[in-house]
């Protein structure tokens, strides 16, 4: 059941559902839930959505409105039950030590809940303009954004090359494929082995039994991002087909 | 209809007329482990080929207004890796599996199901001679009633279990297509595979599908599996699996009233994982409750 | 695309690309009283036999869930009384009439064109070798290649007005028949003509239509004429008339960047007798929009 | 515009739409509408109603719910507009005279503009029981219902025993078909000749386009219902053939 809806920026809404203890025991960051957003026979299929972080009995979900799923979600009244699949995929593996957390636009939707259970140093943010760009309060942040309209003016790369890459024994990557991708290929090579990202790719079912949700495999293949993932370790994508895709 | 419901199938005894389709349910070992295979009579495994299959690039699932298009291309690991790793687990599935077997050439399908033979896993086969999404075989064999039958054959001499020859409404005659499987001794027809379908960017000009075309799948489609299966079932006397349009229980009642022998149910599963129990319970009530 | 926005067909440049499919708006005549052709660029009539045709036992009409199933049988008055009563009538309309022209054999294509030469209103022939709901002729007809390329010849031999030859997708390939029409001197191919579908009422284990099996018309049948257009159109050279599942301007321009030329409007224009213009009008829009 | 609803009877309502002057002008007795009830593409064709009556610049419709398309148009709110095409069809011959109207169920739903417009002496009404028993004040009504919950207990051929066939110059008929067949068998030959029905058929178009309404035709052939009809003089139609259908 949706406990609260909010459209925290323009277009972009936090939900939070009710769900049972057990949910919120498997809620690791990084996981996702398959939303059953339509009221009939279409959409056709579940919306997924990354978990933002859980409190108590609830899960929250922060997203944008792109299409008709996304747009029916942003809709749907306080108080409505919505069949809802997960804790789905594999999240980040918690290590130990100093985080950096790199998020592109809606790509920061899932570091709250991570930022909760790892040690976060710094995040860095970037997105289009200031309508775009989620806050994650209580950590020190870095912005950026193309038109200047909050933090710096630019993309998240020029974010980076004062970064202390050293100081971290993880680094967090999220956002639009092409945004990771210049993000991976200004690390140096051990960060780049430190670092997770969590993918996206249009889903079937969401747990493994489709193969519609493939991710580029580095050496060859695909890796399914909803069981398989949707964190991958950075060096385990094969970056250039999956440009190849977006 | 008496109570208690039962359906039979390729001679066992079933509660239930529901059977998870190809590619929907991967070999049924997720849906185990979350006791949603409650429902079906039997799981129908993704396509397994002779060698490991890749599938398609990216994206392989789009949505339209009104229904999905998969382009997955027969991603699968191979028979090998099939017998090695995935029947071994399958063995402690509460229902019965169905391996789905595609080829290349004529040749494959036959090849994949001697070595499926050395589990004792499969209870049958339904062999894919429709698929939309490759460039060898698929559509093209289930459009020609020869081909169609030679393959029937060739399954029919390398095994004695029980198989099905899933057709396509794409090419070629159905009805033409369903008596040679018959003649081939096959033991049940699925009718049928999803119909070909695109999605076009008019902005863009391009399609999404990197392959343009792929097969589309629609609750809306039921009344063009309901002709198909009550033009087959009148052509036929071996049974005929429903496929394709299947998300309510009057769906399966209206198929089988049309001539099907077990309910197919794909695209639907991929929304409802548990779709087999929600679909059988309504059903049964719907039965019970009609004079 | 500049503006104004043309569309160039049969050597005649129209305003809007929107063809009104036949069965759907009669000859036209009804909808021209209610100042209702406005947007369309031609009317497709009825279909037109030799003989006057009762049709079909009625229902004729009956909705499923996600669309229509229709029996009507090319119920028409017969060439004699559609040259005699219809044209005349026709000559009023402002926009031009292509004749729907179906028979029961190869030879009745030719008789009817030749009878319709006699007036001076057909500014081209539609040739329907596709329809699901007669017993002779019909999809039979549409579903071979030769049949196809015969009829063409005939067509042709008879006229030297441009015709279309309306594709079946329910039987044969769809891209060879195209070939073939093109081969036998079509001038255009009309893809498609209805899926066959059929409703079945569980609980009586009856079919609503008599005839159990009719053509199924839907939105959500977009993406089945999607592929079937970028198909042909992708064989052939001569140009792709699409029909089939069009409800919004957005259709339109997907079918056109799949490859067709002009785009019909069938059951749509029965709920919305004004849609060639509401639809034109929103498709400018959305060229005028966009980059 | 829905300018009223009001459920008259359980799963029977009367709606009333705000038309132009121009429409009643055209709506006689017996003509139709062809609503679009759906909101969406689905169920795709629109639906038939009998105008009901008219006044000042409202038309009324009455209507059960049999279906998904008279389902929604139940639930559809008040101040909500909804296409309507029409007035459609040929309607009754108001001929002078006295009139007796026949009606089974719903089929009464067009008598109170025709009484409005003729002569009417009579009214006989016929249904399953009085919650499908429409009520049409100022006339002069005989009623009938199965379960004898109103009126007598029996068919509404039971209620032509006594009928003076004679003093009605007119007579209008509307209602179930095999209702219809029997009222008309139990008809002396000149009163038939004097009887106008009114039909129903599945429509596709309602406005002559689409042969898709047939009714069948005395003497062989189909006569279209929405163009040639739905009013009928009840000696044009092939009774047996049009029993055959239902
Ligand atoms: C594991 C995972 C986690 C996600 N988490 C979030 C999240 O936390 N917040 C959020 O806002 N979004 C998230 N997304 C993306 C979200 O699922 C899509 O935005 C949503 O499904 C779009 O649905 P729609 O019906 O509104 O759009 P549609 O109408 O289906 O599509 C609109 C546009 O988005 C594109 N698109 C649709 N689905 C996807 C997809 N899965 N991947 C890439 N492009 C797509 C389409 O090509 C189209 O251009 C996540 C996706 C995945 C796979
Ligand atoms: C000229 C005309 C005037 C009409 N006037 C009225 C009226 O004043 N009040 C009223 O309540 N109804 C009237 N009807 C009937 C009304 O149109 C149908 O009840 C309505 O279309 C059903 O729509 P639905 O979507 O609710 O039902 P559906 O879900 O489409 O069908 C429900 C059931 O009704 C049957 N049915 C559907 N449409 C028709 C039809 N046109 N004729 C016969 N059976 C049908 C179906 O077979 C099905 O069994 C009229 C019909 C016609 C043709
Ligand atoms: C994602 C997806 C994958 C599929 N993979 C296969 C396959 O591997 N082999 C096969 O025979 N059919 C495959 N199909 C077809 C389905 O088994 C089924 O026949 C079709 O989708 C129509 O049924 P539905 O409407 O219930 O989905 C696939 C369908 C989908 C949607
Ligand atoms: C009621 C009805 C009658 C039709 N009659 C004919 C016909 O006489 N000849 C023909 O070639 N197609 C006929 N068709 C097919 C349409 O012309 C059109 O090709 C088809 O309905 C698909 O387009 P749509 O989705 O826009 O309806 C008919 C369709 C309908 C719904
Ligand atoms: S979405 Fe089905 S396998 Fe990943
Ligand atoms: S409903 Fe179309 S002709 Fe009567």
């Amino acid at each position: 059941m949706i406990i609260e809806k909010e459209e925290i920026l323009p277009g972009i809404y936090r939900i939070a559902f009710e769900v049972p203890l057990s949910f919120i025991d498997e809620a690791q960051p990084g996981r996702f839930i398959q939303l059953e957003v339509s009221h009939d026979s279409f959409p056709v299929t579940r919306r997924p959505f990354t978990i933002s972080s859980t409190s108590g009995n609830s899960v929250e979900i922060i997203f944008e409105v792109v299409g008709r799923g996304t747009e029916i979600l942003a809709e749907t009244d306080e108080g409505r039950s919505l069949r809802l699949l997960g804790p789905l995929g594999c999240g980040y593996r918690l290590n130990p030590g100093k985080w950096l957390l790199i998020g592109g636009g809606l790509g920061a939707a899932g570091f709250p809940g991570l930022a909760a259970r790892t040690e976060c140093d710094l995040l860095l943010l970037g997105a289009s303009s200031r309508d775009k760009l989620l806050t994650i309060p209580g950590l020190e942040t870095a912005a950026i954004t193309e038109d200047g309209s909050s933090g710096r003016n630019g993309l998240i790369t020029d974010l980076l090359e004062t970064v202390l890459w050293d100081s971290f024994g993880s680094i967090a990557l999220c956002g639009p494929v092409p945004m990771m991708k210049a993000v991976i290929e200004m690390m140096p090579l051990q960060a780049r082995a430190n670092t997770q990202v969590s993918a996206e790719a249009r889903m079937g079912c969401g747990w493994g039994a489709c193969e519609g949700c493939s991710v580029p495999k580095a050496g060859g293949g695909f890796l399914k991002c909803c069981s398989d993932g949707p964190v991958f370790p950075a060096d385990s994508i094969d970056w250039e087909r999956w440009e190849g895709i977006h | 209809m008496d109570k208690p419901y039962k359906w039979t199938f390729w001679n066992r005894e079933f509660d239930s007329p529901i059977l998870l389709a190809s590619g929907t349910a991967g070999f049924g070992l997720e849906l185990m482990e979350q006791g949603f295979l409650c429902g079906a009579a039997a799981v129908i495994s993704k396509a397994t080929t002779l060698a490991p299959r890749e599938g398609n690039p990216p994206p392989r699932i789009v949505e339209t207004r009104f229904g999905l298009l998969n382009s997955i291309g027969l991603a699968n690991p191979g028979v090998d890796e099939v017998l090695k790793t995935l029947l071994p687990q399958a063995v402690d599935l509460p229902c019965p599996l169905i391996i789905n077997v595609a080829g290349d050439t004529v040749e494959d399908f036959p090849a994949v199901i001697e070595r499926l033979e050395e589990s004792p896993v499969p209870f049958g086969y339904e062999v894919n001679v429709s698929c939309p999404n490759v460039a060898a075989g698929g559509i093209a064999f289930g459009a020609s009633p020869e081909i169609v039958e030679r393959i029937s054959i060739l399954a029919r001499s390398v095994s004695s279990r029980p198989f099905s020859v899933k057709l396509t409404p794409n090419e070629g005659s159905i009805v033409e297509s369903a008596i040679a499987a018959e003649a081939g001794g096959a033991d049940a027809v699925t009718v049928c595979n999803t119909f070909l379908g695109m999605k076009m960017d008019w902005r863009t000009g391009k399609a999404p599908l990197k392959r343009n075309v792929g097969g589309y799948s629609s609750p809306a489609l039921l009344p063009l599996t309901v002709a198909r299966v009550f033009k087959t079932s009148s052509a036929i006397s071996i049974p005929v699996l429903a496929s394709g349009g299947v998300n309510r229980a009057e769906d399966i009642l209206e198929l089988i009233a049309a001539g099907a022998a077990m309910v197919q149910v794909g695209t639907w599963l991929m929304r409802r994982p548990d779709a087999a129990r929600e679909l059988r319970d309504s059903m049964v009530s719907l039965l019970e409750d009609s004079p």
